[in-house]
């Protein structure tokens, strides 16, 4: 992954979302040790801490958990939780501005449903 | 990362071998002044010939004096360049302060004037030796340097002082150069004040000044003047130069 | 352990103020980057805190000394620059050599690596380098010298993009090998802001803002969108940037200090909500004016007209 | 010595053309102010190993050993003796003396051509007729305490019926060369720093002839002579 640094989104953000990505892709399995801050700041050629603060995040959020002196593994309901805080908040985001957008263009939710639908059916066609 | 604590002594020491070595420029001008003072010495000093009572005589004076007084010009001019802006920031390339960095100078124009005291009398029996072959002289006289080896060492010392003097000298012109262009001036001024300032007695005050070195006959008494001039000139440079900062 | 503390620290130069009562604390291992624009003082400061400058009023301590004229400061620290002067007469190599001498840390390995990879002669000098390769090798001698407190004023200048990237590598990997204080100032904090861990940020000899870089991206935000609705919006609010779009839009930069709800209510009332580039910030901070260039020609049309 | 001679021309050379490369360089140098370690090491070198060759083929010259043991009269020879006598001049001083028996009442004493003879002539009339004539000539060459007097050349004197004829013979002008000591170490001699060094060369000759009592001597052109009667 290369990061983003135009400044749309932190990079400890991105750091996070990256290893979200890769537990979710099954890089990581449950208990398993993940990159240290300096291994993540040498990766992505970014200062520790802020790698740090990226770690921190997914602790917060239980994805991971510090083993004192050991570093950062990987919890056992990590997908769900990833998984959980994705529907919760990306989607209802990304939701969140579709609604937005669709008001703006005067278009009908029964309009929104069908362009969804849509999408969905071509992508099951081919 | 556990700081250091450097010690005085150590990083004088560092500095000195440094300094010795970044400063080989002045090795070269060195040998380039005393081969010049070499080649105006070589018309000699002084010439006279006639009938002493019916033997008829040729004689040529020579002197090395020029070639002392050239090292001298040298240490002067060497040590107010080691004050210059270039080179007092060498120094801030690496660790130093003003103190370690004055020390080292000190250590270095002690080095400078023993090399060029050395030199200047080693050179001056080239002198001799040049002229011995190449003036077809009968009477060729100088005995007294290599017969009288204490001499030979008075010599060299005694040039390596006068070379040292110099140098603090300069050293402590060109520190008052660096805070003031216009001390320059003032010292010039100085200078042409005391060559026409009579003071009692008849003699001006440059002359006083001079003969204050020159005509003291006492090798220790000599010493003890020496060192008491070049410390209270040393001293003003570092007066002064606790004040400067670098790299403007 | 804080590695430097500064308290209102003041440099006079004859009436004008370089710096203007600057007070901040830098903990030991960090990489902080020093920002402001040109004349703002970075330099000045830098050179106060390397022992090169004396202060003029304040305390200024590092390492817990007064660093002007002060050995244990001047053993522990090095100061990178691009006006560097080093000994015309010795080479490159010889140069090194030196600074093994001088340095106690010094990491002769990492040296001629570094002068390999550069493809630097040891039989050149320095006087006779080109700007860029003047500035690398002054970087090599900044990293070798494993300093405790390492400066790095501008030392990019010269250097083309490959090298400076090289550079900001390098540094990072040597600083998660040896950790250390490291000051590093730059014009291009996009190019540094993923390396530093602090932000300092200097305008007209003050600190302007001293903070986590992580900090600073989510300390302000740019709304754009209608005029109305905007002022209505940022009322009481600082504005550090205003943009006029068109005529009746308007793009500003304020302080984040809205809830989670207000964001939500701002998006929802057609504003559009922009996360603020580090770099863009601090550019906006430390302009004189809101509008920047656009007020200085604006005003002369205004003055003309009126 | 035209070994040495060649030698020494080849060292004379190297040396100028290292002089003119070191001014050159040093001019050049002002603009670049710096030296490279290499060429700096090989001037250090050579110059070192000029100055220690010098040193060691100076000592190693004769003029080091001239020092002989020099005759204590100070003085001029003249004054010693008219207002002392002549004994008091160290022997070591006579260059040449002569003793001839002359019968005749008169005397011619004169140079060739009438030539000026510079060296002083002192006429002292004995007391006694003896018929004897005797000449004694001095001369004097000394350098810094050494003495030289052995390479000047004896007048010469001979004895042509009634005329007493003076050669001088032919002698190419002494060169000598003097060098004055360092400063540096003049301050701590007796010397002073700027007293002119012509005592340090002292240079005179004499004839001393004693005559009979009543002897006529007739003195031609050209002679610097001096009566001594008692």
């Amino acid at each position: 992954m290369i990061l983003n640094t135009d400044g749309t989104k932190p990079i400890y953000v991105q750091i996070a979302e990256w290893l979200e990505t890769e537990i979710l892709s099954g890089s990581f399995n449950s208990d398993q040790k993940v990159y240290s801050q300096y291994q993540l700041a040498e990766i992505f050629n970014i200062n520790p801490a802020t790698a740090a603060k990226g770690l921190n995040i997914l602790a917060d959020g239980d994805v991971l958990y510090k083993k004192r002196g050991l570093g950062m593994f990987v919890s056992n309901d990590a997908r769900e939780r990833i998984l959980n805080k994705r529907k919760k908040h990306t989607l209802k985001k990304l939701v969140q501005d579709l609604v937005l957008e669709a008001e703006r263009l005067n278009v009908s939710e029964e309009e929104v449903f069908d362009m969804i639908k849509n999408v969905k059916r071509n992508w099951e066609g081919t | 990362m556990s700081i250091t604590k450097p010690s005085l002594t150590n990083i004088v020491k560092k500095q000195y071998s440094y300094k010795l070595r970044a400063y080989r420029q002045v090795y070269n001008s060195l040998i380039a002044l005393q081969l010049l003072a070499i080649f105006f010495s070589f018309n000699g000093v002084g010439s006279m010939s006639g009938n002493w009572g019916g033997i008829h005589l040729n004689i040529n004076y020579y002197s090395a004096d020029i070639i002392i007084i050239f090292t001298m010009l040298w240490g002067l001019n060497s040590a107010a360049l080691i004050t210059t802006k270039a080179y007092r920031f060498d120094d801030f390339a690496f660790v130093t302060n003003r103190l370690s960095g004055n020390m080292a100078n000190l250590y270095v124009m002690l080095t400078l004037s023993v090399i060029g005291g050395l030199t200047s009398i080693l050179s001056g029996v080239l002198l001799k030796l040049l002229i011995y072959y190449s003036t077809d002289v009968q009477i060729f006289n100088d005995t007294r340097l290599m017969s009288e080896p204490n001499l030979f060492v008075t010599s060299i010392l005694s040039a390596s002082m006068y070379v040292f003097l110099f140098c603090v000298l300069g050293y402590m012109i060109g520190m008052l150069f660096q805070v003031n262009k216009m001390i320059l001036v003032a010292l010039a001024a100085l200078f042409i004040w005391g060559l026409f300032k009579d003071v009692s007695g008849g003699s001006n005050v440059m002359v006083n000044v001079f003969t204050f070195f020159v005509s003291e006959s006492s090798l220790f008494l000599f010493f003890i003047k020496m060192m008491f001039c070049s410390i209270l000139l040393f001293s003003i440079s570092l007066v002064i130069s606790n004040r400067m900062e670098v790299r403007q | 352990m804080k590695v430097i503390e500064s308290k209102e620290m003041t440099k006079v130069y004859g009436k004008t103020y370089a710096l203007n009562g600057i007070t901040f604390e830098i903990e030991e291992n960090k990489i902080t980057g020093i920002i402001g624009r040109n004349g703002a003082g970075k330099t000045t400061m830098l050179k106060i805190i390397a022992g090169l400058f004396k202060e003029t009023s304040g305390e200024v301590r590092v390492f817990s000394e007064k660093p002007f004229n002060n050995l244990t400061v001047s053993a522990n620290m090095i100061f990178i620059d691009d006006g560097m002067i080093l000994p015309a007469s010795l080479n490159l190599k010889e140069i090194l050599d030196e600074a093994e001498r001088f340095y106690e840390n010094w990491d002769s390995s990492l040296a001629n690596r570094l002068f390999d990879y550069f493809s630097l002669s040891p039989n050149q000098y320095h006087s006779n380098l080109s700007k860029g390769m003047k500035s690398t090798f002054n970087m090599i001698l900044g990293l070798s010298a494993k300093c405790p407190l390492t400066i790095f004023d501008e030392p990019t200048t010269g250097m083309d993009a490959g090298v400076r990237h090289d550079f900001y590598r390098v540094m990072l990997k040597d600083y998660l090998a040896y950790p250390r204080t490291i000051l590093l100032s730059s014009h291009h904090l996009e190019e540094i802001e993923d390396l530093l861990e602090d932000i300092l940020l200097i305008k007209d000899g003050r600190v302007h803002l001293h903070l986590p870089v992580a900090d600073l991206k989510e300390w302000a935000i740019g709304l754009s969108g209608k005029k109305d609705l905007i002022n209505e919006w940022v009322k009481t609010k600082k504005v550090f940037h205003e943009k006029s779009i068109g005529h009746n839009n308007l793009y500003v930069v304020v302080k984040n200090d809205f809830t989670i709800r207000e964001l939500e209510n701002i998006t929802l009332s057609g504003l559009d909500v922009f996360p603020v580039s580090s770099s863009d910030l601090c550019m906006y901070l430390t302009q004189k004016t809101k509008g920047g260039i656009d007020d200085v020609y604006n005003k002369a049309k205004s003055d003309k007209y009126s | 010595m035209t070994i040495l001679s060649g030698i020494l021309s080849l060292f004379i050379l190297v040396f100028v053309a290292i002089g003119f490369f070191v001014i050159w360089r040093g001019l050049k140098g002002v603009k670049k102010s710096y030296v490279s370690k290499r060429y700096l090491k090989w001037l250090i070198r050579v110059y070192v190993s000029v100055l220690v060759l010098s040193i060691i083929w100076y000592s190693l010259l004769s003029v080091s050993n001239r020092i002989e043991d020099v005759p204590s009269t100070s003085g001029n020879f003249y004054d010693i003796a008219v207002n002392q006598s002549v004994d008091e001049i160290d022997p070591a001083f006579i260059g040449k003396q002569w003793s001839i028996d002359y019968e005749k009442n008169k005397l011619n004493i004169g140079t060739v051509d009438h030539e000026y003879l510079e060296t002083p002539i002192i006429v002292y009339r004995s007391d006694k007729n003896n018929r004897k004539i005797s000449a004694t000539y001095y001369k004097k060459l000394v350098v810094s305490e050494n003495d030289y007097s052995k390479e000047v050349k004896s007048i010469d004197l001979t004895l042509n019926q009634d005329r007493l004829l003076l050669y001088q013979p032919a002698q190419p002008d002494f060169k000598i060369v003097l060098f004055k000591k360092e400063f540096t170490i003049r301050q701590f001699t007796e010397e002073k720093l700027f007293e002119k060094r012509e005592e340090d060369v002292s240079a005179q000759s004499l004839l001393y002839i004693s005559i009979p009592k009543d002897l006529t001597l007739i003195a031609e052109d050209g002679l610097n002579i001096h009566y001594l009667d008692n």
